[in-house]
């Protein structure tokens, strides 16, 4: 079920880089937040280490705390593992398993955990996730292809679909439709629509229209100077970060707004 | 574009800069745009088609030419040697002038990388050729070859079947049970600990310092020559033999078997294993290892189902060399496994020929030492069962390695 | 998803408990030990067994033959150099050749194949390549042989007589260069093939032709893996006994590449002296061993070091 | 033959009782007569297995003296030290059962034999002599038509027991010609063509006009060969001659049941160039069994069958009865250590 | 100079399957066309053949005629590697050279064509490359760092400034904004803009309204079913597509118009 996520003066670190710092935020469940701002400013590293994926990455390292409801997740006594089966990701560049069939990405998290399912459940899953992710009609006569053989943008699908189809409490988007095409990112911003009402949703994004559309909250996320760790600025109802911002930095970077 | 370098209408340089509202300099401020050559038609200089064959006949000549003149007799090696080396030269010479230099490079580089494949094929050829003249006839001959040892076979009965005209007697089947038994337990021990030693490297050890030790010593291991890792071997197994059993002459006796040998391959296996896996896995995209642990999917688990089946192509072929070099080896088995004319299946107790052994032994110390030719047909016979054993093992690696292969295509 | 059946939630979320992960990194973990178990155990078996030849003064008896110790083993240390040299400098330049060749240069459909063929040089046994070195490649050096002295004779390495049998270490040289390419191709091909087709894409766009973007893209990404396969084929070739063997005509150092009855390596010595040796004698054998053991590691550090060096300047740039 | 009959009184009874599997190891000279008689025992004791591990003389008197093997062969006697390790509280003794004659061997186009004296073919092998026309040879082979050819002296890459009873015949024989101690290894300072094993040095030999080399006699194929200059005459080598050499040989003081060659011998019909290789036992074992399959071995290879099976199959010269008689007596004496 | 783009009845095969079928387009010189239609209908395929790019791709093929200006460049004797110096590529994913500082990734065009720059020159083309790509404040500090150092979309600028560095007449950008920030976006929009005062660009996009903004001309692509092969539907100047499309297909997408 969906869960909340509050961090408290989370900074992200590369080895001695700090790369974002002091992030105070409150995520609320069975909502959409967006995370917007200029490249490079450290949303992409903010948003790994809300499920630990930042501990893949050699030297980087967060520190305070990630409460999960009331658990913090990022205290070392917690299991990375159980916290990645609970906060799911899609990833900026799609990344199906070139070994496996589109069918066998898609049930991944399932296999790849050794859960045995019956051929009803995972047929059930698999139809279930690829509709959700809109790619259903276009895979269904070559679920035993392999995965790698899609295009960019049906490969972006296919993750989303694997991601999907773990269920599970949260979910975070790295720009998951940056790939996408006009239809597809409609079939997912309705999918992030109906998400919510279970889970709760992050999602990155550099189409403010887009976050504009699916996100109950948005996060404006900065670099003070170049050189500088990047920072939270504003978070706030969509409506008012895009229409009454409180920040001057929000309103310069949102009154650039086109796209 | 008429000249032979564009010019594209450019502003005059050092302009005062002024700035437009994104910061950026406008292009009239900027340096002049030529640094590119291009050439007015992309069709234009190319080398008539026709060029390599004249290079080729020209080249041929010369060769030719050169071989009479220079040398003594007509040499098919200075032929083709000169004959390549003068195609090369003239393919470029005329690349570099009808074309231009980077085309002429390119050129040279094709020619040459196929020369170094046939240069690797002109050893292979020969050598494959050696096996199978003095090999296959034997072995079409006496099939039997293959079913019998060396039991009974005497310097008596070589002598009569190259003087009297006898059958050949006698076979390889000792040595063949041997090799495969050896080269099985060798590979059992080996390849876990190479493969999870390699998996430490590069999915565990975070360059620490341990790991740094294993990769330089793993370096160092490939080096130790194969006689003394059989000395070490038989040495190790001694000492234990003897603080375990005691040093009965039963039990010192015992020390000699497949198992021994086994081992002493081990120490020149687990270095290549290594090595290779280690290439392998290092390569595998870390994009995969996210994904899957996004999923929740545990480290160990990403490892088994995600990181080495992507990589088991490479490691297959890795695995596979490992292999072949202590399939081939003598030295070590010759002092760990003693020498045995008869089949012995058990790798345990008893001692145990190798294929190699055998050959070497065959041709180093005919079983008749006035009639040799009946051991050495058999070496080559040897020889020859050997290599399409190990080609074998390479193909079943292959398939394997093609079963998990990453697929791409539609 | 309001069709969600609670069993499948449950059950994805079933993750597998922690234990795995710390079984296999402990089996991981162990793997590593166990190699460095092993080689501590070479180590010591050489030492050990060696003392009497490296030592002398500690074993009493057989004490005056072994004064010698290191003039007699200086010359088989610089053997072995020289013959893993040329063994190298003959094969690593034919490897990536090879390998560049399957990789980006054979037609596409025969590329594996191709590849399967270089493996089968991989498949002879060392005895068969002692064989062939010794039956078929060393006559046909000879006239080689003769030439390089006539015409380079002035060169140290081409000076002396002429071999008129072939069995030189420069001939065992070659033997073993045909020996490491294979293990060299294999590695070296397997990482070219590897390399992003992104970056080799950018190269090509970029109006590359394909060696320069080879040069570019396939060689920067290669180079820790062309140095790996260099190092496993230098073991190969300090450590090859039987082909070496049966080809070289071995004798004490001598600079020239070209005559027989000159220069010897350790592992050939080990294998041709062992089995008459006893007491003494096998103690100097094995020492000799353990100067290889020193040799192999020499080599790696200094290939560390300039290994090192490289990913520093490499990552200087960061 | 006493000791023969014996054995056969025993007969079959015997035969049957002795089973099991014999280990031991060494020269790879005797690989040839050893399976020979390996295999051929069995018809005498079908319950015998005897395994032979050829892996060098040195190292199978290692392996004997550390108990791995209960018998070694050697191309060499022990020398004290090693007897004084060797049998626990028992001492070992050597039976010269494998006698093999060292032919000089060359390939010289249109020459079948040629006469050397000792002298003459130390400068040989020494280099002093680099011509095959050269005077020294000339003088010797009058109504040989010797051409130019230059020598190429062919030795064993390995050390080997064929080299150092080679090498102590220079020694002996030849005297100031040959300076060099005997060795199992080659001379040091004289560089040369060398090869592995007498298979080696033969193949590279037949390979290479104008090459001459040392090897056991019965595998040099096609190879021509030098008679020995012996006093005055010159002896080709044959079986015959190469036992009388051994017959005439002296005991040697040190070893027991060794034999120390007289390479100077200037005795009719001797051919000097004789390698001896032994096996060697331990006066006592530790069970008696091991006991019967030592004595069961031994008496088989010194019996004129075993002998006979060793010549048919490996060329080797039967030895002579006198020293059959006396080996016969040794192995009848192992005894259980007690 | 920019040069006039025109393909005959071009096809594109992937070994047997056809992704691309008749295309038949003329793209004038100095102009900005924009590539639109769903994901998957061929658009990256098409796009790749007009550099002679897709030949990379084993089993890839283009029959037809591919005329720049007057020359047919998918010819077999025309020289792929002379036509890629002439129609430059900015790929979907940025992929900067990864061993390469940020200097050398901007300079790489040069190095491969074998050509050495005085200092001076080779400065001045990477300021104003980088300049062009908007990265030039943000690394300028850094031009001896590793280009792979750099954060998503400041590898994209990267990648677009190493392929202005080399001045081609056409050139090709395959989503090239899709992993940007609106800044970025907005600069290498007006960057489009300016090119096309010298060259040919063309553009795919996802991006709707940024064809709008940026394409003299558009040209919409589509499947006629799974399964069938992609083709150009409709192609005309922009604003008639947009506002007007003649072809009830491109119609429909159009009016599925968003962000
Ligand atoms: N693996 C890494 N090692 C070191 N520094 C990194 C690493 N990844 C990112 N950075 C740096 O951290 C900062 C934040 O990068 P991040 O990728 O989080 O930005 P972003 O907001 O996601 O940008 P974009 O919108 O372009 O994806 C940047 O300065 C970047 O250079
Ligand atoms: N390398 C390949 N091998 C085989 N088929 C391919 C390959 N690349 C793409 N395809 C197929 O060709 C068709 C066109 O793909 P293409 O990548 O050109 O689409 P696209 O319009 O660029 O999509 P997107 O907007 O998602 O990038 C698709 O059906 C795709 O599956
Ligand atoms: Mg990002
Ligand atoms: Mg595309
Ligand atoms: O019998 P050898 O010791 O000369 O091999």
């Amino acid at each position: 079920m969906a869960k909340r996520i509050q961090t408290i003066d989370l900074n992200c670190y590369y080895g001695d880089f700090l790369a974002v710092k002091d992030v105070n935020i409150e995520i609320e469940p069975q909502s959409v937040t967006a995370f917007i701002g200029p490249s490079g400013c450290g949303k992409t590293t903010f948003l790994r280490t809300l499920n630990r994926m930042h501990e893949v990455t050699p030297g980087a390292r967060a520190e305070g705390q990630i409460l999960l409801d009331d658990e913090d997740i990022n205290a070392p006594t917690v299991d990375p593992v159980r916290v990645r089966s609970t906060v799911g990701m899609v990833f900026q560049r799609p990344n199906p398993f070139p070994t496996m069939s589109i069918r066998e990405n898609v049930l991944a998290g399932y296999q790849l955990n050794g859960i045995r399912l019956a051929k009803s459940d995972s047929d059930a899953i698999l139809e279930r996730s690829l509709t959700g992710a809109n790619l259903w009609d276009e895979v269904k006569d070559r679920l035993d292809r392999p995965g790698g053989g899609l295009s960019g943008g049906q490969q972006q699908r296919l993750c989303i679909a694997r991601t999907i189809a773990i269920e599970p409490d949260v979910i975070l988007m790295d720009e998951p439709a940056s790939a996408l095409d006009p239809i597809s990112t409609l079939a997912i911003e309705d999918l992030i629509h109906e998400l919510k009402q279970d889970y709760t949703v992050v999602i990155v994004t550099h189409n403010m229209q887009q976050a504009a559309r699916v996100a109950d909250k948005t996060a404006f996320f900065n670099l003070q100077a170049i050189g500088e760790p990047g920072g939270l600025i504003e978070y706030d109802d969509t409506t008012t970060i895009f229409n009454n911002p409180a920040n001057e930095q929000t309103e310069a970077y949102i009154s650039g707004r086109f796209g | 574009m008429s000249s032979q370098i564009s010019s594209r209408p450019t502003a005059t340089p050092k302009a005062p800069t002024s700035q437009d509202p994104h910061g950026r300099k406008k292009p009239e401020d900027m340096p002049p745009r030529n640094k590119m050559k291009r050439l007015d038609s992309l069709t234009a200089n190319r080398k008539p088609s026709w060029s390599w064959m004249a290079a080729a006949a020209g080249a041929a000549i010369f060769a030719l030419l050169i071989n009479l003149f220079f040398f003594e007799s007509f040499s098919i090696v200075g032929f083709l040697l000169i004959g390549a080396a003068a195609y090369i030269l003239a393919m470029y010479v005329t690349s570099r002038v009808l074309e231009d230099r980077l085309k002429a490079r390119d050129e040279l580089w094709r020619h040459l990388v196929w020369t170094a494949f046939l240069i690797a094929l002109v050893p292979l050829i020969s050598v494959v050729w050696s096996v199978l003249s003095q090999g296959l006839p034997t072995l079409l001959s006496h099939p039997g070859l293959l079913t019998t040892d060396m039991q009974g076979v005497v310097g008596a009965t070589d002598i009569a079947t190259q003087t009297e005209g006898e059958p050949l007697q006698g076979g390889i089947l000792h040595g063949l049970v041997g090799t495969l038994m050896i080269t099985l337990l060798a590979s059992v021990i080996s390849i876990p600990v190479g493969l999870f030693a390699s998996i430490y490297l590069v999915e565990y050890a975070n360059r620490n310092k341990f790991s740094r030790a294993i990769r330089f010593f793993v370096d160092v291991m490939t080096g130790i020559p194969s006689i003394v890792a059989g000395l070490f071997a038989f040495a190790g197994l001694t000492l234990l033999i003897e603080l375990t059993v005691g040093s009965s002459p039963q039990a010192l006796q015992s020390v000699k078997t497949g198992f021994a040998a086994a081992l002493a391959l081990s120490v020149l296996m687990i270095p290549v294993v290594v090595r290779s896996t280690e290439e392998m896995l290092g390569v595998v995209a870390d994009e995969l290892r996210e994904a899957s642990y996004a999923l929740g999917v545990r480290k160990w688990r990403t490892i088994m189902k995600v990181v080495l089946p992507t990589a088991m192509s490479g490691i297959a072929s890795g695995v596979t060399l490992a292999i072949a070099r202590v399939t081939g080896e003598t030295a070590p088995i010759l002092v760990t496994a003693g020498y045995a004319a008869t089949t012995n299946w058990n790798p345990f107790s008893e001692w145990m020929t190798a294929l190699p052994v055998f050959i070497y032994r065959q041709l180093t110390n005919p079983t008749a030492p006035a009639a040799g030719d009946p051991s050495t047909a058999r070496a080559w016979a040897g020889a020859l069962v050997l290599i399409v054993i190990v080609m074998g093992l390479n193909l079943i690696a292959r398939v394997i390695a093609k079963k998990f292969a990453p697929k791409t295509g539609k | 998803m309001t069709t969600t059946s609670p069993r499948t939630k449950t059950q994805a979320r079933r993750t597998t408990s922690e234990v795995g992960d710390k079984v296999f990194y402990g089996l991981s973990w162990t793997g590593g030990v166990i190699i460095l178990v092993v080689l501590a155990f070479v180590a010591a078996f050489l030492l050990i067994r060696s003392l009497p030849a490296i030592a002398p003064d500690a074993f009493g008896p057989g004490a005056e033959e072994a004064t010698d110790f290191w003039s007699y083993v200086w010359p088989l240390m610089a053997g072995t150099v020289i013959v893993s040299a040329i063994a190298l400098l003959l094969a690593t330049p034919i490897a990536i050749g090879v390998s560049l060749f399957i990789s980006h240069y054979a037609p596409r459909r025969f590329s594996s194949t191709i590849g399967y063929v270089i493996d089968l040089l991989a498949a002879i046994p060392s005895v068969v390549y002692g064989a062939w070195g010794m039956l078929v490649l060393a006559p046909l050096m000879v006239p080689i042989y003769q030439w390089l002295h006539d015409n380079l004779g002035f060169i140290p390495l081409f000076a002396g007589d002429p071999s008129n049998t072939g069995r030189t270490i420069l001939t065992s040289g070659v033997v073993l260069a045909v020996m490491v390419l294979p293990i060299m191709t294999a590695l070296c091909r397997e990482i070219f093939l590897q390399t992003p087709h992104l970056h080799q894409e950018a190269a090509l766009a970029l109006g590359g032709t394909r060696w320069e973007m080879i040069k570019m893209t396939v060689f920067p990404f290669a180079r820790a893996g062309i140095i790996s396969s260099i190092m496993l084929a230098l073991g190969r070739a300090l450590g090859e006994t039987m082909a070496v063997t049966m080809v070289l005509s071995p004798g004490g150092f001598s600079w020239s590449l070209i005559t027989s009855g000159a220069n010897a390596t350790i592992p050939s010595e080990i294998a041709l002296n062992f089995p008459e040796a006893f007491g003494q004698r096998q103690a100097e054998l094995i020492a000799a061993g353990l100067m290889l053991f020193v040799i192999t590691l020499v080599v790696n550090v200094i290939a560390r070091a300039i290994v090192d060096r490289q990913a520093k300047k490499a990552e200087g740039l960061s | 033959a006493e000791g023969d009959n014996a054995n056969n009184a025993g007969g079959d009874e015997a035969a049957a009782e002795v089973s099991g599997t014999l280990v031991g190891g060494g020269a790879s000279s005797q690989e040839a007569a050893m399976t020979a008689w390996t295999s051929d025992i069995t018809e005498t004791y079908p319950d015998l297995t005897v395994n032979y591990d050829p892996v060098g003389s040195g190292s199978g008197r290692e392996g004997f003296i550390a108990g791995q093997y209960s018998f070694a062969g050697s191309d060499s006697a022990m020398d004290s030290d090693e007897q004084e390790q060797a049998c626990g509280s028992g001492s070992p003794f050597h039976v010269p059962s494998y006698i093999s004659p060292v032919a000089v061997a060359f390939n010289l186009e249109g020459v079948d034999t040629l006469n050397m004296n000792p002298e003459t073919i130390a400068k040989v092998f020494a280099g002093e002599i680099t011509t095959w026309d050269d005077e020294e040879i000339a003088e010797q082979n009058e109504d040989v038509d010797l051409p130019s050819t230059d020598i190429t002296v062919v030795h064993r890459s390995d050390d080997s027991g064929t080299t150092e009873n080679f090498t102590d015949y220079l020694n002996g024989a030849a005297g100031d010609a040959w300076t060099w101690e005997a060795s199992d290894a080659w001379p040091e300072d004289l560089t040369g063509e060398s090869a592995q094993q007498t298979s080696g040095v033969v193949s590279l030999t037949t390979d290479t006009d104008g090459a001459i080399t040392y090897a056991d006699a019965s595998q040099i194929g096609g190879l021509s060969t030098v008679a020995v200059g012996v006093g005055e005459d010159y002896v080709e080598y044959s079986a015959e001659a190469a036992a009388s050499a051994v017959e005439s040989a002296e005991e040697d003081p040190d070893s027991e049941g060794a034999r120390v060659l007289d390479r100077s011998t200037e005795e009719e019909g001797v051919y000097p160039i004789v390698m001896i290789s032994y096996h060697i036992f331990c006066d006592e074992y530790e069970d008696e069994g091991l006991v019967e399959q030592v004595k069961a071995f031994g008496n088989y290879v010194i019996s004129e069958e075993g002998q006979a099976a060793a010549e048919e199959s490996a060329g080797s010269a039967p030895i002579s009865d006198t020293i059959r008689d006396e080996a016969t007596e040794r192995i009848e004496a192992i005894s259980v250590a007690g």
